[in-house]
């Protein structure tokens, strides 16, 4: 039983623009699935399908293989949570406390569950101290972990993200990775984002879905993906510069394996230059 | 003005006796305050409580630690139609006096009546004390600790709801504003350049009005899809903690309210015996 | 527009709060049922937005009013159009004057009644119901879109100007005058930026608007209500002209060229007054009675002028005639 | 005499907030540069004082020489053209065109120029066959493209761009880089613009301005910025991977030239390994 599921999903909006064109997506349990794709592929359309913001036009969409209706869709939205691109949209209490209390409030738990779940949050975050400040005058950076906070503080099963590293500074993107890596690794979570950024998918995916133009054109782990760069550049999208050198490296006859991350590619380099020696120190 | 409100906010956020104070206690008082003087009939009774009032009111002002000009500045903001109004009574007669004296004779038959400045004088008196007692509560207490307080003070969760985002998209819009203006800056867009016609210039300002409709009204759909994300319902509320009134609010609020229905009161039956 | 406190005594305005808030709750009730829950962050965030729309400076330079008071759009009018129903604007602009008085202290918080009444109640079913019909009748969206616009800004002013009068803190004549030349300038601005930006949304957002296509009711009920916002106009826009035939000034020195009153103290004998009024209409030989069945507005003892109560009077009546109509239609639909 | 310079600019915001403190910027003609910085350095406070929205608290703006003044910030404001990040702060009017001719008409040019000139704009950012289209309904991306066309279309010889590559997909991205390249080749403009994307201002830049808390911590070229990755670690920011990975190498002992675009990189890892030899043809 998969966590998410859907099949022959298609979403029409109103107006006739097909966003999702009969896709099936699957996500397992404790996964980091990456979807990439176009400026309007259909990522964000997708995700707000998991959680039953929009009901399919066709098909179905399945959470722990059972559909989402009218009755368990506050459950579904319990285990599912979405965190949007722009944090503006999901900061809307007057403090950061009102705010991440705002799920756990709607889910009726008692006031001093709610306080703990909110504390909780924050400091998995890392914005304790931010708890009685106003939003507007947060940066960037925090206000995305204060909607990040407001969903954990529900404490879904699976955390999907809509590309969220964008408009972060470069410490900001790593710091997310990291965060990211370890819901994964330490509490289980499935994690599902969408990028632009496709060295990002490399560090952080398990598995990738490609969409373009409301269909996934591929899909696979970051190895199969990265392997077409033919594909990916025909629909607006490219190989990240680490494995793309390393492919031409290849392709000019230097034995080297490839690699995705930064470290192995470092690793990969070092040793195709300096031959078969001893690994090197750090 | 949503310039002003940052820079309100910035004052909202400084720390003293009057910015410690509940929230709910500062809306109570300066409701009553209001109240108190609203209700005086228009006589020169108004004088001297308002005198009073205000003398209480600076104090408060004081204890707050906020400067002066800071006072000044918001009193003159709100000023323009009031004082218009007010200047111009002196020309008039009303009815609350029976007799009215003329003092000045101008041109055109227009005459200035003794009365009158008095009349004018008393209505300046009650715009300012309430306009003041506005200017101190929104000057030390934060927006949301108002709107917490008015949830703990029984305004409806819908309302306390819809209010809280008003507040937070007051200051997104804000911002939004902010940038819509730089941008027709930047492209050199005036107002009141009168080399282009009325016309333009109205259609420019209505297709911007329209964009920050239509962006405000796209917003409303996201925060919608995100609030559902959050299990949002019929049911849902702001979450507010129960927090207790502590003694020196207590204290304030008993001597607010005292004093503000005493003084009036006081006043009223001495200048009885004295006429 | 914003009545601050002090200016309405307080049993008036307990009264206007009273008024204000049946709408209020019926505001609420629309948004609860027909707007049901997921309009409710709309329309919350679309208030945060009216109000930005507010400071948006619309201060022309119209040399036409002078030291060019600066105005702003109020929005209600755009507000009901686009939401489809004037309970949107009573809602918004509420929240919006709840905001500014509290906050702002622009416009007070006794006479924050009287001032959701004039920019929330009637300018927003004047503006939609204006709207409404000249879009029935003449298809033409942008122009009802205009008057609306115009008449949402004019009509509260003149009933501001009323209550102002009814209170006896401004002379009747004066604010009548000064009040509506004003908006009427202003309201020419508000009117075409309620067109143009309705132009842009329809463009730019067609299902916004869409539940606001032209209600397929009769002719005759439609026309109905265009005669009466006919009528209304007429008055609105006739009272001022018609009251600022008196105005003090000229009023006075009239009455004192007639002997009636001595120069430094007012005190008019009332048959005395009525006395003048036939020895000037003998003297003119116009026997077209000009004045009011009742004289002066500022004589003591008569505190309530029977034109201004007759003009309030009116508007109401053609307000809830305008008002209750389109339930009948709307229930019918 | 230089295009722009600051001279001790100094910005205070009302309440307090120091966002520029006593910065010396120099823009000379044709020249590309990249200003970054993380989250809240103050980027685009400075690019706000360029055109004359901000005055400086204190120090000065010089446009050409001259001191912006009441009198002549119109002539400014058609000299220096500001781009921001969000197209939709950008864009109000019902069609494409009429956008891209709000700035040409409020110069009081008369209708045939105002018409010519919108058509090269539209033409310039490759977008003529969305003339008609309601600005509303473009992606992201087109979006952006109307946005340039509208500061185009006043002519200004230096094109102000704050962090233009946030929320594009890769091909977004690399058409962007292609255009600013092209306007500064072809054209002889100054460019001048912002981003939280290091590799970028590798491919761009001739000349990069380091911010940090409203300072300006260090400038100079490419090579000199990316040579100090400690500091920049410190603020946030990170050297661009190709970089990093060479130095790494240079490190370990593989002898390797520095590179910072891909190419370089490129050809570089490619003789490094081949020894001296020939150029391999591509
Ligand atoms: N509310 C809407 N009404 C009509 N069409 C829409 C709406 N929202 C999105 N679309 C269209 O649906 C398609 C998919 O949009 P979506 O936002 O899912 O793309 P995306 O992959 O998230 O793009 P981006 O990377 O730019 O965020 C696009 O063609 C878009 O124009
Ligand atoms: N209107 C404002 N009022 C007060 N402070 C402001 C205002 N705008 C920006 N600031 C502050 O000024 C500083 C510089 O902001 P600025 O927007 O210039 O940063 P930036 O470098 O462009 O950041 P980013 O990369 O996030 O766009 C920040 O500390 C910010 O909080
Ligand atoms: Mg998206
Ligand atoms: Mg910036």
């Amino acid at each position: 039983m998969h966590l998410i599921e859907t099949r022959n999903l298609t979403y029409i909006y109103p107006g006739n623009v097909t966003a999702l064109h009969s896709v099936n997506f699957v996500a397992p349990r404790n996964a980091r699935i990456a979807v990439i794709g176009s400026n309007g592929a259909g990522k964000s359309t997708l995700f707000k399908c998991f959680n039953g913001i929009f009901k399919p036009t066709s098909g179905s969409v399945l959470i722990r293989g059972e559909p989402i209706t009218q009755d368990n869709i506050r459950e579904v939205r319990k285990f599912v949570g979405i965190i949007f691109q722009n944090a503006d949209d999901q900061i809307f209490s007057p403090t950061v406390e009102q705010d991440v209390a705002f799920g756990p409030t709607n889910l009726g738990l008692d006031e001093e569950t709610i306080h703990h779940r909110v504390h909780e949050a924050l400091k998995l975050v890392g914005i304790e101290d931010l708890a009685h400040r106003v939003p507007h005058h947060l940066s960037g950076g925090e206000k995305k972990r204060v909607a990040i906070a407001g969903v954990i503080a529900m404490e879904p099963e699976v955390l999907v993200l809509d590309e969220p590293t964008a408009g972060l500074d470069p410490r900001g993107v790593h710091d997310l990775i990291t965060f990211i890596n370890s819901l994964s690794k330490q509490y289980g979570m499935t994690v599902i984002f969408s990028t632009h950024d496709v060295s990002m998918v490399a560090e952080v995916a398990d598995y990738v879905y490609v969409m373009n133009k409301g269909l996934f054109v591929a899909e696979g782990s970051v190895e199969d993906i990265f392997l077409q760069p033919d594909m990916l550049k025909s629909i607006r999208l490219d190989v990240p510069v680490l494995p793309k050198l390393i492919r031409s490296l290849q392709k000019n006859g230097v034995p080297i394996p490839m690699a995705y991350t930064y470290e192995d590619a470092e690793q990969a380099l070092i040793r195709a230059y300096k031959g078969p020696q001893k690994d090197t120190p750090q | 003005m949503i310039e002003e409100l940052f820079y309100i906010e910035k004052t909202a956020y400084k720390n003293s006796v009057i910015h410690r104070l509940d929230a709910r206690v500062k809306i109570v008082s300066m409701l009553a305050l209001i109240i108190a003087m609203v209700a005086l009939p228009y006589t020169p009774v108004v004088f001297t409580v308002g005198l009073i009032f205000f003398a209480f009111f600076a104090i408060l002002w004081t204890l707050s630690l906020l400067p002066v000009p800071v006072y000044a500045k918001r009193l003159l903001m709100v000023l323009p139609f009031g004082l218009f109004i007010i200047l111009f009574q002196i020309f008039f007669t009303n009815r609350y006096y029976p007799v009215f004296h003329v003092i000045a004779n101008l041109p055109f038959g227009i005459h200035i009546y003794a009365e009158s400045i008095e009349f004018a004088a008393i209505l300046l008196v009650k715009f300012i004390v309430c306009v003041s007692a506005i200017i101190l509560l929104s000057s030390t207490t934060k927006l949301h600790d108002m709107l917490e307080g008015a949830g703990r003070m029984g305004l409806p969760p819908e309302f306390a709801l819809t209010l809280g985002m008003m507040i937070r998209y007051l200051f997104v819009f804000g911002y939004m504003y902010r940038k819509i203006n730089e941008s027709l800056a930047t492209r050199c867009f005036d107002p009141f350049n009168s080399a282009l016609s009325y016309r333009y210039r109205i259609k420019q300002l209505g297709y911007t009005v329209g964009t920050i409709f239509i962006r405000s009204y796209q917003q409303g759909e996201r925060v919608y899809t995100s609030m559902l994300c959050r299990g949002y319902g019929k049911e849902s509320h702001i979450f507010i903690l129960k927090k207790p009134l502590r003694a020196i609010d207590w204290t304030f609020l008993v001597i607010c309210l005292a004093f503000f229905i005493t003084v009036p009161f006081v006043i009223w039956l001495t200048t009885v015996r004295l006429y | 527009m914003h009545i601050p406190d002090g200016f309405l005594p307080i049993s008036q305005a307990i009264g206007y709060w009273i008024i204000a808030l049946v709408f209020i709750v019926l505001s609420l009730r629309w948004a609860k049922r027909e707007m049901s829950e997921e309009k409710v962050p709309l329309v919350a965030v679309l208030a945060a937005g009216i109000f930005a729309i507010q400071t948006l400076n619309m201060a022309l330079p119209i040399s036409v009013i002078p030291g060019g008071v600066s105005g702003h759009v109020v929005g209600a009018a755009l507000a009901a159009i686009v939401l489809g129903s004037p309970f949107a604007a009573v809602f918004i602009l509420t929240l919006v004057l709840v905001l500014q008085g509290i906050f702002f202290g622009d416009g007070g918080i006794t006479s924050m009644g009287a001032n959701i009444i004039n920019m929330g109640v009637l300018a927003g079913f004047f503006g939609f119901y204006t709207y409404r019909s000249i879009n029935t009748v003449f298809h033409n969206r942008f122009y009802a879109a205009f008057i609306a616009g115009w008449i949402s800004v004019f009509i509260p002013s003149i009933v501001c100007a009323v209550e102002l009068a009814v209170a006896g803190t401004v002379p009747a004549a004066f604010a009548l005058v000064s009040m509506g030349v004003y908006h009427a300038v202003i309201g020419i601005i508000e009117g075409g930026v309620t067109a143009f930006a309705l132009s842009l949304i329809i463009l730019a957002r067609p299902d916004i608007v869409g539940c606001e296509s032209p209600a397929k009711t009769g002719k005759a009920k439609d026309m109905i209500i265009v005669a009466g916002i006919t009528v209304a106009l007429a008055i609105a826009i006739f009272a001022p002209y018609y009251a600022s035939t008196y105005p003090d000034a000229l009023d006075s020195t009239f009455l004192s060229a007639y002997g009636v009153k001595d120069t430094n103290i007012v005190h008019i004998d009332q048959s005395k007054a009525v006395l003048a009024e036939v020895a000037v209409a003998e003297k003119t030989g116009n026997t077209f009675s000009w004045a009011a069945p009742l004289p002066d507005y500022t004589l003591p003892g008569l505190d309530k002028p029977g034109k201004v109560l007759a003009i309030i009077f009116g508007v109401l009546v053609l307000f809830i005639l305008g008002f209750g109509i389109s339930r009948v239609i709307t229930r019918k639909n």
